[in-house]
C-alpha cells in the first residue's frame, strides 16, 4: 500500500510542480511540452504493450481515433469541454482497442508490429476519403472550454490544455508506475519470457496480451484528443505509419526502466525535430533518422538506463528485462 | 467483352509492376523478420541510378538503344552490390541480438536518411529515362493503343517470379535460403551459414526494389517523393500475400493490380480506397494473409 | 478408496510413430511414483498428455472423479495438476523471487484480476516459506541465468507447487545435475513436499533415485506401461532388466 | 525511489529548459525577421516548393541590395534589412501548426510567408490568428481560407484556385472549342477535387450541354496511370481535362502521349505551366495551359516583369520562371508594400503585427504578373489577373512556346467580394467585369 500513497505523492508533486513551471516557461515552450507530454502519453501506452512482449506499429488508428473522436465532437455536437472531450477519445480508442484485441492476441513480435500497421494504414485510408471526416485535408478545431472556464487569451488556452495534459499525463504515469509494481506488471513481464509457463502456472497469456494491448489503446487515445485540442487540427496524418512510427522511437527510446524517462524523451524529441528543421530545413529529416540510428545503437535500454543508473540504483528488474531479450 | 478485356491487361500491368516491388520486400521479411520501410528508398535510388544511366547512355549514342534496358538492368545491379551488403553487414547486422522490432524502427530511420541521402546527391530537379519507353513501339489491343514496354514489364515480372521461385527450389542457395525462412534457429545449429544466408536474401531484396524502380523510371518522372506510393502499395501487397511469402505476394499483387484496373474502369470513385479495402477483407478473415506463414502464440 | 487418479486408455501418435498406445494407470493420494524408460519410451509424452501439452487422440484422464483429458495446461492446473519440466521453464529476466511470486500471484485466491502490489505482506510470507521450504532463500535475488542447474531445478519444482497441487509430475529433475548432487536435490524436494499429500509422478533415469525415492515405479518401453509395481519387482522385472535398466545402465 | 524519480523528473526538465530557452532569439528593430516556408523535400518540392522559395529569394536579396526598381527601391523592407528564416513544409499539417507556433514564439520572427499546400494553409491560418501574428499566404488554392473564416492578422497574396478553372472554361469559349463530352483526371484529395468542381460548374454554365463522359481520381503521388488513360482511351471524350500537377503530371504525360490520348481531342491542364520546361519536346503541341494567373510567359511586358524575368534568370541560369517563382516574388512585394504603408502611417518605426495587417487590408501593388488587389475576405484575400494558352515546341529557342494566349481581367475570372466562388459559379458569374 505504501508504494501506492509514495506514487502518488510523487505524482501529486509533479503535477503542481508542472502547473507552477507552466506560468514561468516561455509560450512556445509551453506548446512544445504540451505536445511532448500527449505524445509521451501514447508512448507510455506502447511501454505498457511492450512490458508484455509486444510493440504495435499502429498505434496511429487508437492516436486518430482518440483526436477524431474529439474532433468532431466539437464540429458535430458542438461539445467542447477539454476534460469530456480527452475523456471521450480515450474511451472510444478503448473500445476499439477490444474489439481489435481478440483479433491480434494471437500473435506476437513483428507479425503483431505488422498487423497493426496494416491496421493503421486502413484507418488513414478511410479518413483520407471520408469528406465528412474532413477528408485530406481536415479540419480546425476551435479553442476548448474547461468545466466552465472560457480562456481569454491564446497564451491562457494553451496554459489550460497543458495543465490539462499535465494532468492526464501524472495521472497516466502514476497508474502505469502503480500497475508496473503490481502482480499483474510483474506477469506481463512473464508472459515476454516464457508464454509456456505462465499457462502452465493457470493463467491466460492471449488475456495479459489483450489487457495490455487495451490500456495502450486507451491511452493512445488520450494523446490523440490532446494533441488534437493543443494542435488545433486534425487530419488523416494521424493514422499516418509515420506517426505510429514515432510513437514506437519514443518507446524504444525511453525504455521500460522508468515512466519518467518517456515524456523526458518526448520532450528531447520534439526538441531535436523543431530544431533540426529549423536549423538543416533541407536535411532535417536525415537528421533525424541519424539521431534515431544512434540513439538505437548507443542507448539499447533507452534513456530509463540513464535515469535509473543516475539514481544510483542497481541494476533494476526491468532493464534486465530490456536485455533479457 | 473490350472492357473486360481492358480490366484484365491494365491490371496484369499494373500487378507485375506491383510484384516486382513487393516480392523483395517479402523475401527480406521472410529471411530476415525485417519489415524495411527503406525498401521505398531503395527503389527511389534504382529509379534514380536508372535514369542518369539511361540519360548518360542516349546522351552520348554509347551504344544500340535496345542495350539500353541491360543498362538499367546493371543500374538496378549496381545499386544492390553497392548498398545491400552495406546495409546489412554495415548496420543492420549490429541490431540481430534486439527485438525484432528494434529493426523496424532502424529501417524507418535509414528511410529518413536515404530519401535525404537521395535529394544531397541528384537534388530536387526531376530525371527523364524516357527513351527506353517509346523504343518498343506500341501495339493495339481490343481497339486500345497499349505501350510495347509496359508488356515487356509484364514479361519481366514472370521471368522474376519464375527465376525466383526456381532459385529457391531447384537450387542448394535457394533451399538453404527457404531453410532460414522456415527456422532460422534449427538452421544455424545444422551449420548453416546464417550470416551468408542474410547478406545474400537482403542483397537481392535490395536489388529487387532496385529493379522494379529502374524499369518504372522510364515511365515516370523520377523526383523527390517517388518511395512512399511505393512502400505503401507493396506493404499492402505484402500483407495480403502472407509476411514472408513469395507465391502470396505474386497472388496479393494479381489481386490487387485486378482490383485496382476493375475500379477505375468501374467505379473510378473507388480507387483511392480499394486497396485498403481488400486489405480489410484479407485481415478480417484471414489475418495472417492469403498464403500465411505466420506463426501465432506457440500454446 | 478411489484412486486420485486414473487413466484408461490414452491414446498419442505424431503420424506413423505411435508414442502412447492405450496407457492405463491409477495413482493413490500422496503416492510417490517413479516412470522409468529410455529415451523415447513416452515418459515425457505421457506427462505432456496428463498435464494438457498434447491432446491425446483418445482415452481419458480422471482426477478426483474430473475427466480433464485435452483440457488446455491452464485449465488442468486449476483442476489441481502441475508439473516441473526437464529444461526448466523460467522467466529469464527476472529474480527467482520474482518468479516465484508470480506463481504465487497467479495461484492466490483472487488470481492476477488485482492491481495490489506484488509484494504485499501475504504474499512475502508465502513467498519466505517457499524460499526456506526450497532453500532458494540466498539465490533469491541472482539473475536466473547465475544459478546454478540444481537451483534452477528447484526454482522450477517451487513454482510448481504453489497452488498446493493434487497431482505433481517432475519431468527429469536430477537431469543435467551432477551425479553428487542429485540426491540431495531429491531430499530437497520431497522434503518440501513432505507436508502435502500430492500424489508425486517423477520421470527419472537414475535407478538409484527411483529405488530410494518412489514407492511404485512405472516402466515404459515403445509408448506401453510395461511393468508396474514396487520398485524391487519392477526393476527385478526381465522385460525391464532387457529393454530399460540394460540400456539405461 | 519515488523520490528520486521525481528528482530526476525536475533536474531534467530544468536541464532540457535551460537548453532550449537559450535558443529563443531576441527582437532585433533594425532588421525584419521574415519566415518563409516552402517544400523543400517531398513531391511538392521540385515543382513548387524549390522554384517559389527562388522566386523568393531573388526579390529579397535585391532588396536587401536595393537594386529594385520603383517603386521597390527602398533597401529591404521600409529600409529594413530582411533576415529570412526557412522552413520545410514538408511533414504534414500538425508539424506545420508546431513550426509555425516555434517561428512566431522562439524565434520571433516578423511575419510569415509561405504555404503551398491547401491542409497547410487551413492548418496553420487559425494557429497566427490565435497569436496575433502577421501570416500571408503565398501560393495555395482552396478558397476555404477565407470563404469559410474572418482573420484579422492572415492573407493570401495570390488568388485562390477558383479563378483557375474559371479562366479555363472561359478561354475554351474564346477560342471556340465546342465541348461535347468531358473526361476528368484528378488526384483525389482536396486540390483536384475543387478544381475539378469548380470546372465543372463553370463549363455548365458556359458549354451547358456539355457532358460529363468519366472522372478518375487517381491516388496523390500514384506515378502509374496506365488504366486511366485507358478508360479514356475507351470513353473518348472530347475533352480531357486535369488538375494534376508536378511529377504526377509529368509522369500522366510521359506515359498518355504514346498512346495517342492527345491525338483529336483536346486536352487541357489547369494548372501546368510548370512542367514545360521539364518535360520539353515530350509535352505534346496544342495542349491548352494555366498557370494559375498571368505568370510566366503569360505575363505582360511591365517594367517590374522584365526586371523579375532579367535578375531571377541571370540568379539560375537556364531556369524561366513560371507560376512558383511568380507567386513567391509577389508575396514578398506584397509583405514589402505592407510594412511600408504601416512605417508611411506610424512615422517610421518597425509596425507590429496590428500595423502591418491594418496596411495590407485592401491593399493593392504592382507584381510580375500584373497589378494585384487584396479584394476579397474583407481586403485579406488578392485577386489578380489570369491568362491561358496553347503548347508549341519551338526548335530554335528548345523551349515550348505558349501561343493563342487570351488574358483576362481579374474582376473577369474572380467573384466579387463576399461571394463564395462556388455560388458564384453556379449564379453564372454575377458581376463578372470581362472585357
Amino acid at each position: 500500500m505504501a508504494g501506492w500513497l509514495r506514487t502518488s505523492a510523487a505524482a501529486l508533486v509533479c503535477f503542481v510542480a508542472l502547473v507552477l513551471l507552466g506560468r514561468v516557461l516561455p509560450n512556445w515552450f509551453v506548446l512544445v511540452a504540451t505536445l511532448a507530454f500527449a505524445k509521451g502519453i501514447v508512448a507510455l501506452g506502447l511501454v505498457v504493450l511492450m512490458r508484455c512482449g509486444l510493440v504495435s506499429f499502429g498505434q496511429g488508428i487508437f492516436f486518430c481515433t482518440g483526436a477524431y473522436a474529439a474532433g468532431l465532437t466539437i464540429r458535430l455536437l458542438g461539445l467542447d469541454d477539454g476534460v469530456l472531450l480527452t475523456a471521450l477519445g480515450g474511451l472510444l480508442a478503448l473500445i476499439l482497442g477490444l474489439i481489435i484485441a481478440p483479433l491480434l492476441a494471437g500473435y506476437r513480435g513483428i507479425f503483431f508490429a505488422t498487423l497493426t500497421l496494416a491496421l493503421s494504414m486502413i484507418a488513414y485510408g478511410i479518413l483520407d476519403k471520408v469528406s465528412w471526416l474532413g477528408g485530406s485535408d481536415g479540419f480546425n478545431l476551435h479553442a476548448p472550454s474547461f468545466v466552465g472556464y472560457h480562456p481569454a487569451t491564446p497564451q491562457d488556452v494553451s496554459y489550460a490544455i497543458f495543465v490539462l495534459t499535465s494532468l492526464a499525463t501524472v495521472v497516466a504515469a502514476a497508474l502505469c508506475r502503480i500497475h508496473f509494481d503490481s502482480l499483474r506488471g510483474l506477469l506481463s513481464l512473464a508472459a515476454r519470457d516464457n508464454e509456456i509457463r505462465v499457462e502452465y502456472l493457470g493463467a491466460s497469456v492471449r488475456w495479459v496480451s489483450g489487457m495490455n494491448f487495451a490500456v495502450a489503446a486507451l491511452l493512445a487515445g488520450i494523446g490523440g484528443a490532446l494533441s488534437a485540442l493543443s494542435l488545433g487540427h486534425i487530419d488523416p496524418d494521424f493514422a499516418f505509419w509515420t506517426t505510429s512510427g514515432e510513437f514506437v522511437f519514443l518507446a524504444i527510446l525511453s525504455g521500460y526502466a522508468s515512466v519518467t524517462a518517456v515524456f523526458v524523451a518526448s520532450i528531447i524529441v520534439e526538441l531535436v525535430r523543431s530544431y533540426s528543421s529549423q536549423y538543416f530545413p533541407n536535411t532535417w529529416q536525415g537528421a533525424l533518422g541519424l539521431f534515431l540510428l544512434l540513439v538505437i545503437l548507443f542507448l539499447p535500454q533507452g534513456l530509463g538506463s540513464l535515469l535509473l543508473v543516475r539514481r544510483g540504483k542497481p541494476k533494476s528488474q526491468e532493464v534486465r528485462a530490456e536485455s533479457g531479450k | 467483352m473490350n472492357l473486360a478485356a481492358a480490366i484484365f491487361l491494365d491490371g496484369l500491368i499494373d500487378a507485375s509492376w506491383l510484384f516486382i516491388v513487393a516480392v523483395g520486400l517479402t523475401l527480406v521479411f521472410g529471411v530476415l523478420n525485417i519489415l524495411n520501410f527503406a525498401h521505398g528508398s531503395l527503389y527511389a535510388l534504382g529509379a534514380y541510378t536508372a535514369a542518369s544511366a539511361v540519360g548518360w547512355y542516349y546522351g552520348g549514342n554509347i551504344g544500340p538503344a535496345f542495350l539500353g534496358y541491360f543498362v538499367m538492368l546493371a543500374a538496378a545491379l549496381v545499386v544492390a552490390i553497392a548498398i545491400g551488403p552495406l546495409m546489412e553487414r554495415g548496420l543492420l547486422r549490429l541490431f540481430y541480438r534486439r527485438d525484432e522490432v528494434v529493426l523496424v524502427l532502424v529501417t524507418y530511420a535509414l528511410f529518413l536518411i536515404l530519401e535525404d541521402a537521395t535529394k544531397l546527391i541528384w537534388g530536387v530537379n526531376p530525371y527523364y529515362a524516357y527513351e527506353p519507353y517509346g523504343l518498343l513501339g506500341d501495339v493495339s489491343l481490343f481497339g486500345l493503343n497499349y505501350v510495347a514496354y509496359d508488356f515487356a514489364l509484364v514479361g519481366l515480372a514472370l521471368l522474376t517470379g519464375v527465376l525466383l521461385w526456381l532459385g529457391l527450389n531447384r537450387t542448394i542457395t535457394g533451399k538453404v535460403i527457404l531453410a532460414v525462412i522456415h527456422d532460422r534457429e534449427i538452421s544455424g545449429a545444422m551449420g548453416v551459414d546464417v550470416n551468408r544466408v542474410f547478406v545474400l536474401a537482403f542483397t537481392f531484396g535490395v536489388f529487387l526494389a532496385a529493379l522494379g524502380g529502374a524499369f518504372t523510371a522510364p515511365k515516370i518522372s523520377v523526383q523527390p517523393g517517388i518511395s512512399i506510393a511505393v512502400i505503401l502499395l507493396s506493404f499492402a501487397v505484402v500483407v495480403i500475400g502472407g509476411l514472408g511469402s513469395v507465391e502470396g505476394a505474386a497472388i496479393a499483387a494479381l489481386i490487387v493490380g485486378l482490383a485496382r484496373s476493375a475500379a477505375i474502369h468501374l467505379m473510378p470513385s473507388a480507387e483511392l480506397f480499394i486497396v485498403y479495402l481488400v486489405m480489410a477483407l484479407v485481415l478480417a478473415l484471414r489475418p495472417e494473409g492469403l498464403f500465411q506463414r505466420t506463426t501465432a502464440r506457440k500454446i | 478408496m478411489t484412486p486420485l487418479l486414473q487413466i484408461t486408455g490414452l491414446q498419442k501418435s505424431f503420424g506413423a510413430v505411435v508414442a502412447a498406445r492405450d496407457i492405463s494407470v491409477f495413482a493413490r493420494r500422496g503416492e510417490r511414483l517413479g516412470l522409468i524408460g529410455n529415451n523415447g519410451a513416452g515418459k515425457t509424452t505421457f506427462v505432456n498428455l496428463v498435464t494438457g501439452y498434447l491432446k491425446p487422440d483418445a482415452g481419458r484422464v480422471v482426477l478426483d472423479g474430473e475427466d480433464i483429458a485435452g483440457l488446455p495446461p491452464r485449465r488442468v492446473r486449476r483442476s489441481g495438476v502441475s508439473r516441473s519440466f526437464q529444461i526448466p521453464q523460467l522467466f529469464a529476466s527476472l529474480t527467482p523471487d520474482e518468479n516465484l511470486l508470480i506463481a504465487l500471484g497467479i495461484a492466490s485466491e483472487d488470481g492476477m484480476s488485482s492491481w495490489r502490489p506484488a509484494r504485499s505482506a501475504a504474499m512475502t510470507a508465502g513467498l519466505d516459506d517457499l524460499l526456506t521450504r526450497f532453500r532458494l532463500d540466498e539465490y533469491r535475488h541472482h539473475s536466473i541465468a547465475a544459478l546454478p542447474g540444481g537451483v534452477r531445478k528447484l526454482v522450477d519444482v517451487a513454482m510448481a507447487v504453489t497452488h498446493q497441487p493434487k497431482l505433481l509430475l517432475l519431468d527429469e529433475p536430477t537431469s543435467g545435475v551432477a551425479a553428487e548432487e542429485k540426491f540431495p536435490l531429491m531430499d530437497v524436494i520431497m522434503r518440501a513436499l513432505a507436508g502435502s499429500d500430492a500424489t508425486v509422478l517423477f520421470v527419472e533415469h537414475d535407478m538409484e533415485i527411483v529405488g530410494r525415492y518412489a514407492e511404485r515405479v512405472l516402466a515404459f518401453y515403445d509408448g506401453r506401461i510395461i511393468a508396474d509395481g514396487p520398485p524391487a519387482a519392477v526393476l527385478g522385472d526381465a522385460d525391464v532388466q532387457r529393454y530399460v535398466t540394460g540400456m539405461a545402465s | 525511489m519515488v523520490g528520486g524519480r521525481f528528482a530526476g523528473r525536475l533536474l531534467l526538465t530544468a536541464a532540457v529548459l535551460g537548453a532550449c530557452t537559450a535558443g529563443a532569439a531576441a527582437q532585433d528593430d533594425k532588421a525584419f525577421k521574415l519566415g518563409v516556408v516552402a517544400f523543400l523535400s517531398g513531391p511538392a518540392a521540385e515543382s513548387f516548393g524549390k522554384p517559389a522559395w527562388d522566386g523568393a529569394k531573388t526579390v529579397i536579396d535585391a532588396l536587401n541590395a536595393g537594386t529594385v526598381i520603383k517603386p521597390y527601391d527602398k533597401v529591404g523592407f521600409g529600409g529594413l534589412k530582411i533576415e529570412v528564416d526557412l522552413i520545410d513544409e514538408n511533414g504534414g499539417a500538425t508539424k506545420q501548426v508546431e513550426e509555425l507556433r516555434n517561428a512566431f514564439e522562439r524565434d520571433r520572427v516578423d511575419a510569415v510567408l509561405g504555404y503551398i499546400s491547401s491542409g497547410d494553409c487551413l492548418a496553420v491560418a487559425p494557429a497566427a490568428e490565435e497569436l496575433k501574428k502577421m501570416l500571408v499566404l503565398m501560393d495555395c488554392g482552396t478558397p476555404r481560407v477565407f470563404e469559410e473564416n474572418k482573420f484579422k492578422y492572415v492573407f493570401r497574396s495570390a488568388a485562390h484556385g477558383g479563378m483557375d478553372n474559371v479562366a479555363m472554361a472561359r478561354y475554351l469559349v474564346k477560342e471556340g472549342i465546342k465541348v461535347t463530352d468531358v473526361g476528368a483526371i484528378d488526384q483525389d484529395y482536396a486540390w483536384g477535387q475543387d478544381s475539378w468542381r469548380d470546372f465543372k460548374g463553370s463549363l455548365a454554365q458556359l458549354q451547358p450541354d456539355a457532358k460529363t463522359k468519366v472522372e478518375l481520381w487517381p491516388k496523390f503521388g500514384a506515378g502509374q496511370y496506365g488504366t486511366e488513360i485507358s478508360t479514356l482511351l475507351q470513353e473518348k471524350p472530347s475533352l480531357i481535362y486535369s488538375s494534376l500537377w508536378g511529377g504526377d503530371l509529368e509522369a500522366f504525360v510521359l506515359q498518355a502521349a504514346p498512346r495517342g490520348l492527345f491525338k483529336d481531342r483536346t486536352v487541357l491542364f489547369s494548372a501546368s505551366d510548370h512542367v514545360l520546361q521539364p518535360l520539353g519536346n515530350r509535352m505534346p503541341d496544342g495542349v491548352i495551359i494555366g498557370a494559375r494567373g498571368a505568370n510566366g510567359q503569360f505575363a505582360e511586358h511591365s517594367p517590374i516583369n522584365d526586371w523579375f524575368v532579367e535578375t531571377i534568370t541571370k540568379a539560375r541560369p537556364g531556369v524561366y520562371p513560371v507560376q512558383p517563382q511568380y507567386r513567391g516574388a509577389q508575396g514578398v512585394l506584397a509583405v514589402k508594400t505592407a510594412v511600408e504603408r504601416a512605417m508611411a502611417a506610424n512615422g517610421g518605426k518597425k509596425p507590429t503585427s496590428e500595423e502591418m495587417a491594418a496596411a495590407m487590408v485592401g491593399q493593392e501593388w504592382d507584381a510580375p504578373s500584373g497589378h494585384i488587389r487584396m479584394a476579397l475576405g474583407d481586403g485579406h484575400q488578392a485577386i489578380q489577373p489570369n491568362a491561358a494558352g496553347r503548347t508549341k515546341w519551338d526548335a530554335e529557342a528548345k523551349m515550348i512556346k505558349l501561343i493563342d494566349i487570351v488574358r483576362f481581367p481579374a474582376e473577369c475570372v474572380n467573384p466579387p467580394a463576399g461571394t463564395k466562388v462556388v455560388d458564384w459559379i453556379s449564379e453564372g458569374f454575377p458581376g463578372a467585369k470581362c472585357n
